[in-house]
């Protein structure tokens, strides 16, 4: 029940947020912010109550009852589908991280948003709402359900509250997550109807369909239809195309809210179902998931060089940094899969931290090219210093969460494939290159004189505040990261075994 | 049966022949009243067809099916005389390709 | 005929009795809101004949076939007549326009839809199309004025007639063929047929197929439909679009599962090709069309091409998933357009300006429950989560797997990823941030609206009773 | 002592933390006070190790908590202190503190001044974790985290775009090398499961047999990145660029400790070169082979600073080929040496620029020997060291080097040749600078002298110049020692005179001008030659155009996302589709019923194909 009142909590919040505007302003940004620290404490108080929760206790995959919460209500049953939600390491850490992000985007809608405040904080309370949905479903449709729903509100966001081109990004975003999802829409049924054929049993449940028997080539094509769905999420190579759009255009809270979750949940699906249910074939299909992830990686960070929009830049950077994650997914070892949840997390803090930056910038000079920026640093010292901190986290410095997230994922790369290893590597080489260039041209260089009598103001102890959560959290990752390992250790070990099969090849290190 | 008897094929080659006239008729007359006037030639095939095979397997239905092919017909054709007077008074012109305000 | 067949008449024969009530009013007393009470009445007793003739479940005759899947398609159009009859009250043409023949219409045209969903025979098939056809091009031109309805119903009386010399042509051959017609005739006898003359049989259900293609606007017999819908007073276009193309998929379905004509592949083969066709057609003309009638026009095309899948699953799979996914997909696919046409209705009432996408820019924010009913009903169209057009795509998807027509499927994947583009396009025009006049319906419509609404929401999101009433159907 | 040393690097830790946080709330001399107190209190404790460890011996290996812990990847934060590290932590903490006392003065009218000891301090707490590290990927953070100190600094002025260039030149330059490192890092891990240095080692010579495959190709990597860190060749090309940071960075970072990280990590993982003699005779050729073109182009050079940065280039080149003919030790004490008679080279060529209005072309110099007598004495020893004349601390160092190298079998007579050369032509240039700023004329008028903060650090300075090369690098359990065989007596005294004919030459064309040069230098080849030269050898020119360019060219090339070409293509395709039905509606009724008629025949036909018949 914990979760479903998670749930609930901010489907109300978000209804509450809209009838606070009546009374004031003001109200609804601290309503939303209060819903979210509340759904966030409610989750803490009920796991502290839970005596499993300091010692996480090893999940066996497909046995709800050693999760860490489990709630199966009906549903339809007419089809076998339940309200089925269950909640194991992985989830509860993606879970977390989108109710801090959830807060921290609400700190950057404070002063962003101006006109239909009580809507906006409702549409990010519901988008959250659905972003919880996704990583605690556990029943197939319910989770396709969260899928697609948690984009309305996302699509709103971007499409009322965006900047110029605001209509065609969310347009896009929309219909790449759609389109894909209707794929994977496809592959969920074609799933259940094959386990159907083979038990006689509707069922939509992951426990029941984790050991669905099915021919390969079913197996490959169903799988692929997954994959696709989450890769766009992802966004992996060549399905990438939607998010420099949809981020650059998005308002700060919708950016934070995009890179920092959203993107996550491909990457969760691909955790969750992508491999386990279909292990052999996910894993025969590991070498080009993994050509993708490399891909991603250096095309990613190559295009993210070539722009002069600052969100832009960010995007591709994420881009290149999600390539990290599919590539960690795909490795499917121990190493790499914590390196990839790793990189989920970090990356969700580095970059929704830039993407608050740019829009702080955005506020403050009403642009975001690079080209009208140059010596920033002058004005407002502050924000340069934490922009800095997050360009250094971004490029992988030791020390903050993204190196081990992304050591990691190599480490368990290069057990599996030594020449991709080098190419995702270079990736260290040509992510710094941007991000020192994005420092350099915004906060560095030639003071603008255009902004000299702008009265631009440096950040406020609202938004230090915001930063110091982010910046302690990736701190703390990248030199103890040990509970978030801890946590998803268990679980991955689990799937690990699950998948563990003689008939898969691990390619040999080679000599 | 007795008399003339003519193999139903033959009857359904002209009631086809007839069915195609009409839509010939529908397709390169512009004037509304000839169209109507092709309609019925298209509904009169297929009556045709109807009675004829009725005829063959020597069944009412055929010729039931007639008669209210002849209701229908009558009909569809007193709403559209109707309707065409109406086109005359709105449009000035009984040219069907110049009725259309509405494309895209 | 006995006493208890005419009890399993009651919604044919109250509406019939409506019908002549209302012409006994119009030439006693000329009043147009009696009329109405007495088609809103008539209704509704025709929904209490329906429940009522449950009990008297039989064939009526050989033409007729009253069975709980047709009285429930019944209620169904009852239901969608009475929310035309609520949005026609005050939308049309206000302004001397007398509208008690209107009415009538409306009552002769449901009545001939009923005909035509309980039809189990040629001849009733044709009475009641004709029944539904010809009340329905009066009631397309009946406004007085303007060049649009007009040309509407013209262009829809001669295509339609056409379509209907096409179907008839077409039973004369199956006729020919048979010597048969009614359906569970043809189906006895159409194998023997086919083995003597397999050309005139199946160029027989061809034909039909094309009349019942046009009337269900599938691509290429589609043409017609944006500009009737077009020209159509709002209300006449979401009755086309829900009653009249519901009655006759209905009869479609029934005629090819009694009929038994799944079992032929080129006939398979020629509905895979309408639906292909349809899908893509429907949505690729809708990609860019800025009236919004004329949108809903064009996706209704697609939407039938969907729908298609499902009978041509028909070869695959027992009829008892195929009929429930043909009645859930109905049900949503009515509801969706009823509320998009109610909408659009008290929005943009009769004026064709007002019609264009671009005028419902900013309805969000001086018309909120018109701008979220209308919204959800896209987001139904488009198949998303949570309203009744995803559990219904749900359907066709289920039953499209379980026949393994992938390729179907994929073209239906095709179709809806472009589709939601332009459901996407009305919404975000909606959302516009722009000023508007903040002029609101009637508490009738606003709480039919609403009604709707929420009808879209339930089915969608907690599917269970209404899954398990249609399956006991 | 032994369970503090993690102590020592979070004191400038914490400083620099402190100084970011609330450095502008502090007084200048508060802000200098902290600065230099941290590294103070760290070298002071360092010094105290020193002494416990004189007397012990005693190895320290501390381990504070495991960093990460996967499938058996447990690399903690934990160190490892022995003679190595010693003199290490000695050289960073030592110099480190002396060249923060020198900024004190030197950054004084800085705006921007607690930011300048933040990154400073980082660093220094960055270099001890490095050196500390008793793991390689601690090793790593701390490398990786002294670069991103060096970009800071370097680009310290970033109001000026050549600064910020030359910055993240750096940076760049030197992750290409990182990553190959890291790369390395990988391969070691999965070869040998772990990566604490000592476990490694013991671990690889159980593993592999000397002249493997898999040591050399691990080995080559991490040369790689030595090479990247400690600007050889070919990833030498960001020292001279780093010279845009503020002059003490350049004596801290780029001369005395953060450059020499890449011989350090050679020296510490010497037992993996064990296995792999080709990478060591890689290493010797790379030291070499740098060493001589950094020491032409240094020749060439008029930025005070830029000769400095290429002679750093040209020593350190030095110490890799000690490395790679397995003098260890002289390596690691010519690292020591280099880092007390470079840091007080560019600690006095920082107080000429601070007294000269930052003019930084040394033939705009002249006569300064007079006027600012405590830098000439500096510049003098520094130089001599350099130059390696007999009895400084550079010559003890550099002879061992040379010594040793001659000894290799085979290519070591040729190695000891080109260093020699490389001996001649560093005093060549260092005595031509000395010659050049501090005698002749004076071209600028200095508007003041080093003040105490400056005067004092030089001093040190010079005496540990002077007397280094008698100091005893406790390094002796560290590596493995060598035959003591010596070569023949000729050889060392050639060793010992070549650089003081080198002086001479110096003293010849540019003090006394009785060598004339000019008809050389004018002539064609001569120019080009000097040009090329000056150039650096026109490796920049070459990256310029083989990597840059190109890059930036595919980032422009990309920049309007070409992947997103293919949506568009679909989109378009959508809307032709649109276009050509839309075009179809064209409101004609007869063209419908013509559609109509077409779906007849068309349906018609399909369903008469009879082909396929019942199902």
């Amino acid at each position: 029940m914990v979760m479903v009142n998670l749930i609930v909590i901010l489907l109300i919040g978000g209804l509450l947020a809209i009838l606070s505007e009546r009374i004031s302003d003001t109200m609804p940004r601290k309503v939303a912010m209060a819903v979210v620290l509340a759904d966030l404490l409610y989750l803490l108080i009920c796991l502290s109550g839970m005596p499993e929760i300091t010692q996480l206790q090893a999940p066996v995959a497909n046995d709800p009852s050693t999760w860490l919460m489990h709630f199966k209500a009906d549903w339809i049953p007419a089809f076998g589908i339940s309200i089925e939600l269950a909640l194991d390491g992985i989830s509860l850490l993606m879970v977390l991280l989108t109710l801090v992000l959830g807060a921290i985007a609400i700190s950057a809608s404070w002063t962003d948003i101006v006109v239909r405040k009580g809507f906006f904080e409702a549409n990010l309370l519901w988008s959250l709402a659905g972003v919880l949905g996704v990583f605690m479903a556990l029943d197939l449709m319910l989770f396709f359900l969260f899928w697609e729903v948690m984009l309305i509100p996302m699509y709103f966001m971007i499409a009322i509250w965006g900047h110029e081109n605001r209509g065609y990004a969310a347009m896009k975003f929309f219909i790449f997550t759609q389109a894909s999802g209707l794929l994977m829409l496809i592959s969920i049924l074609a799933l259940v109807a094959v386990n159907h054929s083979g038990t006689g049993i509707w069922t939509f449940s992951y426990f029941d369909l984790l050991n669905t028997e099915m021919a390969e080539r079913t197996a490959h094509w169903i799988m692929l239809g997954f994959f696709i769905a989450f890769v766009v999420k992802l966004p992996g190579f060549p399905f990438h195309t939607w998010l420099p759009d949809a981020h650059t255009q998005a308002p700060t809270a919708g950016s934070v809210i995009l890179a920092g979750i959203l993107l996550k949940t491909g990457a969760y699906g691909l955790i969750r179902f992508a491999v386990p249910l279909f292990p052999e074939a996910a894993l025969n299909f590991s070498y080009p998931a993994m050509l993708l992830g490399a891909a991603g990686v250096v095309y990613g960070a190559v295009l993210a060089f070539g722009q002069t929009d600052f969100k832009r830049l960010i995007a591709y950077s994420s881009v290149s940094h999600m390539g990290f994650v599919l590539l960690g997914i795909y490795a499917w070892n121990e190493l790499a899969l914590q390196g990839a949840v790793m990189q989920m997390v970090a990356h969700g803090f580095s970059t929704a931290a830039l993407f608050m930056i740019a829009g702080s910038l955005q506020e403050r000079l009403h642009t975001r090219d690079m080209r009208e920026m140059s010596g920033l640093w002058q004005q407002m010292p502050r924000m340069g210093a934490v922009a800095m901190f997050f360009v250094v986290a971004s490029l992988g410095l030791p020390g903050l969460g993204n190196f081990v997230a992304e050591f990691l994922v190599l480490l368990g790369l290069f057990q599996i494939n030594v020449w991709i290893t080098v190419v995702a590597a270079t990736g260290l080489i040509t992510g710094a290159a941007y991000s020192l260039l994005l420092m350099q041209r915004s906060f560095q260089g030639e003071v603008n004189k255009k902004w000299a009598n702008y009265g631009l103001i440096d950040f406020g102890s609202r938004e230090m505040l915001t930063m110091a959560v982010m910046m302690i959290a990736l701190i703390v990752l990248g030199i103890y990261p040990q509970p978030v390992l801890d946590a998803a250790q268990p679980v991955l070990q689990s799937l690990l075994e699950l998948t563990a099969s003689p008939t898969v090849d691990v390619v040999e290190v080679a000599q | 049966m007795d008399g003339l008897n003519i193999p139903l094929n033959h009857i359904l080659l002209v009631s086809s022949l007839l069915f195609s006239i009409g839509m010939l008729g529908l397709m390169i007359r512009r004037n509304i009243i000839f169209i109507l006037m092709s309609l019925e030639v298209m509904l009169n095939a297929a009556a045709l067809a109807f009675v004829a095979a009725g005829a063959h397997w020597g069944q009412p239905d055929g010729q039931v099916v007639f008669m209210l092919i002849l209701t229908v017909a009558a009909a569809e054709v007193a709403v559209g005389l109707g309707l065409v007077l109406q086109v005359q008074k709105r449009f000035k012109t009984l040219d069907m390709d110049r009725a259309n305000r509405m494309q895209g | 005929m006995n006493a208890t067949m005419f009890s399993s008449l009651a919604p044919i024969l109250i509406l019939s009795l409506t019908s002549i009530v209302l012409m006994i009013q119009a030439s006693v007393k000329r009043d147009q809101s009696v009329a109405w009470v007495i088609t809103a009445v008539g209704f509704a007793l025709t929904l209490w004949g329906a429940s009522y003739a449950r009990d008297f479940t039989q064939p009526v005759t050989i033409l007729l076939q009253v069975d709980h899947w047709s009285l429930f398609f019944t209620s169904l159009i009852t239901l969608a007549s009475l929310v035309i009859l609520v949005l026609s009250r005050d939308t049309f043409s206000p302004e001397g326009e007398r509208k008690e023949e209107y009415y009538l219409l409306l009552v002769l045209s449901v009545l001939g839809a009923v005909v035509l969903i309980q039809s189990s025979h040629m001849v009733s098939l044709l009475l009641g199309m004709e029944l539904m056809g010809v009340a329905l091009y009066a009631m397309i031109a009946f406004p007085e004025r303007g060049q649009l309805p007009l040309e509407g119903a013209i262009k829809y009386l001669v295509l339609s007639a056409c379509a209907s010399a096409m179907l008839l042509y077409g039973f004369a051959l199956i006729y020919a063929a048979t010597g048969e017609l009614s359906y569970a005739g043809i189906g006895a006898k159409a194998a023997a047929a086919f083995a003597v003359n397999p050309m005139l049989i199946m160029a027989g259900s061809a034909m039909v197929l094309a009349g019942i293609g046009f009337k269900l606007s599938l691509a290429p017999f589609h043409m017609w439909t944006p500009d009737v819908y077009q020209g159509a007073p709002t209300p006449v276009t979401g009755f086309l679009a829900t009653v009249s193309k519901g009655a006759v998929f209905i009869a479609l379905s029934r005629f090819y599962m009694d009929g038994a004509l799944y079992q032929y592949s080129g006939l398979n083969t020629a509905l895979v090709v309408l639906a292909v066709a349809s899908m893509l057609v429907g949505n690729w003309l809708a990609l860019r069309q800025e009236n919004i009638k004329r949108l809903l026009a064009y996706s209704s095309i697609a939407h039938f091409g969907y729908l298609l899948v499902v009978l041509i699953a028909l070869a695959h799979l027992d009829a008892g998933l195929i009929s429930q996914s043909i009645t859930f997909y109905l049900t949503a696919y009515t509801v969706t357009t009823l509320t998009a046409f109610a909408v659009v209705s008290t929005v943009a009432g009769e004026d064709p300006a007002k019609q264009d996408i671009s005028a419902f820019e900013g309805l969000f924010w001086h018309r909120p429950l018109e701008a979220s009913a209308l919204t959800v009903a896209m987001l139904s169209l488009a198949g998303i989560p949570l309203t009744a057009g995803f559990m219904a795509k749900f359907f066709v998807i289920t039953v499209g797997i379980q026949s393994d027509l992938w390729g179907l499927l994929a073209v239906l994947v095709v179709g809806s990823a472009v589709g939601i583009y332009y459901y996407l396009r009305v919404i975000f025009a909606m959302s516009k941030s722009i000023e508007g006049d903040g002029q609101s319906a009637n508490h009738l419509e606003k709480l039919l609206v609403l009604a709707l609404l929420a009808s879209i929401l339930v089915l969608g999101s907690w599917p269970q009773p209404f899954i398990v009433y249609v399956g006991g159907l | 002592m032994s369970e503090t040393i993690w102590i020592i690097p979070l004191i400038p830790l914490l400083s620099s933390v402190t100084l970011m946080l609330f450095g502008s709330r502090f007084k200048v001399s508060q802000i200098g006070a902290l600065g230099v107190g941290s590294v103070g209190m760290a070298a002071l404790l360092t010094l105290l190790l020193a002494a416990e460890f004189m007397q012990n011996q005693q190895v320290i290996q501390l381990s504070l908590w495991t960093w990460m812990e996967v499938a058996g990847f447990a690399p903690g934060i934990s160190f490892y202190f022995d003679g190595l590290t010693l003199v290490m932590m000695s050289v960073i903490t030592g110099v480190g503190f002396l060249i923060h006392l020198f900024s004190t003065e030197f950054m004084e009218k800085d705006p921007s001044y607690a930011r300048y000891f933040a990154y400073l301090n980082m660093f220094v707490a960055a270099m001890l974790v490095l050196v500390m590290a008793d793991n390689l990927l601690l090793l790593y953070l701390g490398w990786e985290g002294v670069g991103v100190c060096s970009y800071l600094l370097v680009g310290f002025w970033y109001q000026h775009n050549a600064n910020g260039h030359a910055a993240r030149k750096a940076f760049m330059v030197t992750r290409i090398g990182d990553t190959a490192m890291a790369l390395g890092l990988l391969l070691l891990f999965t070869e040998l499961g772990t990566l604490d240095i000592q476990t490694m080692v013991g671990e690889a010579n159980q593993t592999w047999q000397v002249g493997d495959t898999v040591p050399l190709v691990a080995c080559l990597l991490l040369v790689c990145g030595a090479v990247g860190k400690s600007a050889q060749l070919p990833l030498h090309t960001w020292l001279p660029d780093a010279m845009a940071g503020p002059t003490p960075v350049s004596a801290l970072i780029h001369a005395a400790t953060m450059v020499t990280a890449g011989v350090y990590l050679i020296a510490r993982t010497h037992g993996l070169f064990l296995l792999a003699p080709t990478a060591m005779t890689v290493v010797a050729v790379i030291g070499i082979t740098t060493s001589l073109m950094a020491a032409f182009t240094a020749l060439m050079q008029t930025d005070i600073k830029r000769i400095l940065a290429y002679s750093t280039i040209s020593q350190i080149g030095y110490m890799f080929l000690a490395l790679g003919v397995g003098a260890w030790s002289a390596g690691i004490f010519h690292l020591m040496t280099h880092a007390f008679f470079k840091a007080l080279l560019f600690l006095g060529s920082g107080a000429i620029i601070h007294c000269l209005h930052h003019e930084h072309n040394i033939f705009k110099m002249g006569g300064l020997r007079t006027r600012m007598p405590v830098t000439f004495w500096s510049f003098m020893i520094g130089s001599a060291a350099l130059a390696a004349l007999p009895m400084t601390s550079g010559f003890f160092s550099k002879d061992q080097i040379l010594l040793q190298a001659y000894q290799l079998p085979d290519i070591g007579p040729g190695l000891w040749m080109a260093g020699l050369l490389g001996a001649l032509l560093t005093a060549i240039y260092s005595f031509r600078l000395v010659f050049v700023v501090f005698f002749g004329k004076a071209n600028t008028e200095p508007d003041k002298d080093t003040g105490w903060r400056m005067a004092v650090p030089l001093s040190v300075l010079c005496f540990l110049a002077m007397v280094g090369g008698w100091f005893m690098i406790p390094v002796t359990e560290v590596f493995p020692v060598g035959d003591g065989s010596h070569p023949a007596h000729w050889v060392e005294y050639v060793s010992i005179s070549v650089p003081i004919f080198g002086v001479l030459i110096a003293y010849l064309i540019f003090y006394s001008g009785r060598l004339k040069i000019d008809g050389l230098a004018n002539s064609g080849l001569g120019k080009s030659l000097g040009q090329f030269w000056l150039s650096g050898w026109g490796i920049d020119w070459l990256y310029d155009r083989l990597f840059v360019r190109p890059y930036y060219g595919l980032a422009n090339l990309l920049k309007g996302e070409p992947v997103d070409a293919i949506y568009g293509l679909i989109v378009a395709l959508n809307q032709t589709f649109n276009h050509w039905l839309s075009v179809a509606q064209s409101g004609r009724m007869r063209w419908y019923l013509a559609s109509m008629v077409a779906g007849l025949i068309l349906v018609i036909t399909l369903a008469a194909n009879l082909s396929e018949g019942v199902l």
